[in-house]
């Protein structure tokens, strides 16, 4: 099929929309973290921009969107770009130039290493977190990508995600939830006041993360067509209606608060992002409604109650969100969207198909990153010393320091 | 000489200036504090759930006078620091052995 | 007529990029209010981002858009989204998805209400200019959007808005003045120094300001062609020429002031809306250069002579900027571009036809903005009380504070 | 030729994206900044948006693109936008509106007199500044611009440069360099501490230039094609690859580095400029590893060994990044991405045309920028006064503070 | 009544902070400081290269206490502010004359 | 011992700091404050129309020396803090009754 130009053009605006959205949350956690550990932060989703970007052009594309191997992973035949050209690709998107795919679904894989990141700041040494993030996104990342869209076992079995539901935010939240229960709390957690230190700052990140959700999304329906309007609408509904709902939320508890509204703007995305092209627009009201409403509970729950110290929340938002997103796509979708039909048009059996693609990656992504994990920390350790987190991770990690000139 | 420390809410500090300004006490010196006394810390709230802060937001305003004039001093900031809410502050009243003024190399009352 | 890829790709571009105006606008907002008020005036863009987000979808584009009534308001047939489908309207955008053409004025009605929120910064409580915005987008948005792109009246009467000087500027800056006078000045307006807490923030909005209005106006040509970019050139030398002339005018009084510039370019921008696609790109110049001129000294009129506490300028900005561009547009707007001659091609009749469409669209917002205003006062009241205010916004009706950490 | 959606979708996003570049290179540099000179050092890119998107409607864009005039520069057929119209251009882009070509290439012309600034900024008076740049945009980069792209004698020649390593960064790298030496070291230079005043918010300006970098380099393709997406897989992994070799760089010498990566991105984004269009993707690896290693030792070279003071380090980024990048174009260029080989498909003359081009444009612009820097030095001065330079330019030179309210 | 300037490292301020409350002392203002002393400065990177600040980011702990708290407080602070590195920081103690308490008016010993 | 307290021109401080490290006086602690006194501040500009700011950008810097040290202090400071220009600052001596190192519990002249 010989290539689109409106196509080509959405996909490569969805890419660096894409891409930008890594530098959004960089902002997002690093407000939220305190002053000391504010570069650190950000710098762990500057560094994966870097190191997943070139693994994702030499081994991680390859791994997954290769030539199928046994329903589970890619083979070797686009191993550093190989073959992966200026002309259509013959199965994936053709009206679109090979390398604008690549291009697009390696900023997915960006985003995604990334997204753990919060669950282990302020405490999670450097050099781990880099060997870390290679393993991850080889060994976790590209099977779990190629098994939904490249090709294996769980896109075949009818589980249905749109731009990510499953591959990025379950993937991502699961196995922040791993590293947390493996690294332990941070020094002070629960006795000490924990402020974000910039909110304005997180703002900016969630306004950032929010129009790059657009390329997410709606670039997701790899053709700029009706499927993309749709996806888009219902994105942008899903995070209006989440973050309506977590400032009600909060306004009920205490008062409205910009962090919860944001933090519910976010969340809505991640619910819409696997049903985007398969439910109505309108159904991303019920979608955002219900995702704060679960990743507020999960907070209070995880923090408050089990006392685990996700401490930017990630399995709370990205975990939950997806694992809602997952099955609220199960329930809401319509035929005459995405072509499958969900439980609200009759089709009793499209949430357990889902559910299989929740506990499926939900099971991998905690077991393989536990042993990761583990191994890491039994070797070079995974945790600062005590004194390099009290003194921050700016100046014990990276020798550096947020706000320079003579005094804060 | 005295220097006058006074920890007030940031909210007053403009009354206050005005109140030593109208009594021509112009020279003064302020910087941000946090602190805590009897006011027991604020609520604020994360993404979910509250917490407390006890270190609250206060400005210290620095003044060194002559030692007549500390109390026309404490009268204009007490006068309008006040709100009767606990939190309202304190003054401490400390010695001050000389001055030097850099422009000059004055000393003292001269220098004031 | 079948969905255009190339079209379909600038709408889906241009609807994020006009969503990301709002944030920017937070953040220009935010950076000239005193700190204690900063999340307060951040979060009135985030909640508006929810609220008429979700508004839109459920009854907000159907009485902008749907089958006229009585040249007034649209009907409902498009409500909740109904018959809004990934196909091309009929009557509106018809090579693009119906729902991208929905999505992109949804961001217009999004922005225009977060546009108002400066005037009232500071001083507002949270609770009523909800409610405000619930209303005012029902009552007088929707409305006068019917009216000049919907079906309605002013368009039909010849009044030329090409992408909301009417509609988003003149019709919020009135607005945000009769909120003005019901709500008064803040505590210490002209007695106490007000600086803005964070140039570098507003300076990074108007940035962001400035990019997605190439969305807003080089967009609503609603095909990526000829015209779109006549839009686009017009916007982007109206920003530089307004920037400049405000800079030199700030250096003619004082010095060259950033705060200044970035005012003059979004003043420039608001100006060159309703004429982008009406005339010759080179037309943006003394456009640009008569916006400063005119906005420049309405602030001072305004602040100085009339002692109006507008806080954030938007009745000067947006209010006067809106109807020198809407003016111009009478003035300079040329047949080859848009079909229609200004007065500069001889038609002396289409500056009369603007001076309609902007009084009637500036008594309509002020009377109907007065009434809910004047509701609402008598009723739950409108503004914060006077420790509150003292206190800031921040803490008493959000209970959150923008720099966490042990000292500010 | 037909103007196609598609391309002109493209083109127009990519003209807002470059556009865009500004405003994040005024935080790249405002971060790097004293907190002093912040709002100066923002100024000088708000400031030039507003003058040179003025000059180059008026004169830029025909001295660069109007009909040649002995392979020097431009004629005057397209003074003040004549003949620039919604039509595709015979010459240029012919798929595209004229207009949107022309805004695209102003994009460039704006962006390239912001880089020069990095190496002034602390000390340059304001005044000058405004009319160096006024001088240099005419005298310096129209040629240049017009002999590479607009038909003139270098890219006849057969010099590659896909999107400006030698019109932009090469030519403002040298011409900073030339202004470092005229102008003279700021006060205190490696005698006191100058640190950089916010690093989250040079990590926010290097988010939206390499977001913005996808519109420079793939856009430059001027169609929506695989060429295209070639660009934009380099431009991200030439970004990846620099960043993460400066990052370990750094770590080498001390620890990784977050505004170490963050300049190495943008050192990476730099060097594929030029190559961009012309190479494999993957090549993009070994040119963002070899522009890391040659900026860091070049700004050890320059700062540490000859003791000038170019503050933010544009001679070593840009200058040396772009010479670099032009070199590597004509070294790992590919017949079959761009129609032409390079050293390594055994073509040994293109690393020669390219020296010939690096340094027909560095002696050029190196001259011509002295002599003008000259001119103002003598007349009414390039620097402000001592106590100006003390005090901050943000006072003296502009009379606003970036952080209002009482305290800092 | 003294007035007891601890200069401490940040991150000791909690520790700092939770002895002396359990002492019963609660009201205290802290100030952002930066100091020098022994400790000789930090390393820190630009883009390139490295430098030394010799300036470092400290806390100021201020109390108003009465003569015979001294002791007490000394102890708290210096048991939990100390690491044993340089850095750890100095404690002035300095004469106070005399104490208002804004909200009250109340005097010296009413108003600590 | 006595209290140096300096109320200086945020530009000064390097000089100052180097004089003083000259004649060894290393220890210090700065910080930021904001002043007003002879000099009646500053005009800075909004979008359109100027304002005054009485309350300009100062540090204070404090060093606690011996008594003896007091006038080769004070030496230092004036020499490198002046201008000439209202705005140069103030210094205020103050009595300290006792020093305590944190890191090792030294006391008075040992702790300084
Ligand atoms: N003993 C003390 N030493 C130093 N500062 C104190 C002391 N007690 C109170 N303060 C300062 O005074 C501020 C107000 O004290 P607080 O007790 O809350 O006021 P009030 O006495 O009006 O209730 C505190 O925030 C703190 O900064
Ligand atoms: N003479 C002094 N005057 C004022 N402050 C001082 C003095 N000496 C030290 N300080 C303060 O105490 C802090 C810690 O001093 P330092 O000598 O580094 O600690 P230590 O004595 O534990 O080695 C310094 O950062 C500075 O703020
Ligand atoms: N009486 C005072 N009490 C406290 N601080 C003062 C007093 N007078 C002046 N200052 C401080 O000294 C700074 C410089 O004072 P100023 O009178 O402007 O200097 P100069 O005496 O050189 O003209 C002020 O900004 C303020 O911080």
């Amino acid at each position: 099929m010989p290539i689109s130009a409106g196509d080509t053009a959405w996909i490569l605006v969805s890419s660096a929309l894409v891409l930008l959205m890594t530098p959004g949350l960089a902002l997002f956690y690093g407000g939220m973290a305190r002053r000391k550990n504010l570069l650190s932060t950000i710098m762990m989703s500057f560094a994966i921009m870097g190191l997943v970007g070139v693994i994702w052009a030499l081994w991680g594309y390859t791994l997954s969107f290769g030539a199928d191997k046994g329903s589970f992973i890619g083979g070797l035949n686009f191993f550093g770009l190989m073959n992966v050209g200026t002309e259509g690709s013959d199965t994936y998107a053709s009206t679109i130039p090979h390398l604008a795919f690549m291009a697009f679904q390696g900023m997915f894989a960006v985003i995604t290493v990334a997204l753990i990141t919060g669950a282990v700041v302020e405490r999670i040494k450097f050099s781990s977190l880099m060997i870390f993030s290679t393993l991850w996104v080889t060994l976790v990342y590209a099977p779990v990508c190629h098994w939904v869209w490249g090709g294996g076992w769980l896109g075949g079995y009818g589980a249905l995600d749109f731009a990510g539901g499953t591959v990025v935010h379950i993937n991502a939240g699961v196995s922040a939830l791993a590293l947390v229960l493996l690294l332990g709390k941070r020094r002070g957690f629960r006795s000490e006041v924990m402020e974000p230190n910039n909110i304005p700052m997180v703002a900016l990140g969630a306004g950032l993360l929010w129009f790059g959700w657009f390329g997410f999304n709606a670039g997701s329906s790899l053709m700029a067509n009706g499927l993309a309007a749709n996806a888009f609408v219902a994105t942008n509904l899903a995070a209006a209606a989440a973050g309506l709902t977590w400032m009600i939320i909060s306004w009920i508890h205490h008062r409205p608060s910009l962090l919860g509204t944001v933090t519910g703007a976010v969340a809505g995305l991640v619910a819409i992002t696997p049903a985007a092209g398969f439910v109505a627009p309108i159904a991303a009201i019920p979608i955002g409604f219900g995702v704060s409403v679960i990743c507020y509970y999960t907070i209070i729950l995880i923090k408050e109650k089990l006392h685990f110290d996700d401490s930017l929340d990630v399995f709370a938002v990205h975990g939950m969100g997806g694992i809602w997103g997952a099955l609220a796509t199960g329930i809401f979708a319509s035929s005459s969207v995405g072509g499958v039909s969900g439980l609200v048009e009759g089709n009793w059996s499209q949430p357990g198909t889902q559910i299989v693609g929740i506990l499926a990656v939900a099971a991998f992504a905690f077991a393989v990153t536990w042993i990761l994990g583990k191994i890491l920390s039994v070797t070079i350790g995974l945790r600062v010393g005590s004194t390099e987190e009290m003194v921050g991770l700016d100046l014990s990690q990276h020798g550096e320091r947020a706000y320079g000139g003579l005094l804060r | 000489m005295k220097k006058v420390e006074a920890i007030i809410r940031e909210e007053k500090l403009n009354d206050v200036k005005k109140a030593l300004e109208e009594k021509s006490y112009w020279g003064m010196t302020v910087s941000q504090v946090s602190g805590r006394g009897k006011q027991k810390g604020i609520t604020l709230q994360w993404r979910a759930g509250e917490y407390r802060v006890d270190l609250l937001p206060k400005l210290k305003i620095e003044l060194v006078v002559l030692e007549e004039d500390v109390p026309a001093v404490l009268d204009a900031i007490v006068a309008n620091a006040r709100t009767g809410e606990t939190g309202d502050g304190k003054i401490f009243i400390l010695p001050v052995e000389s001055v030097v003024r850099v422009r000059t190399g004055d000393r003292n009352e001269n220098a004031i």
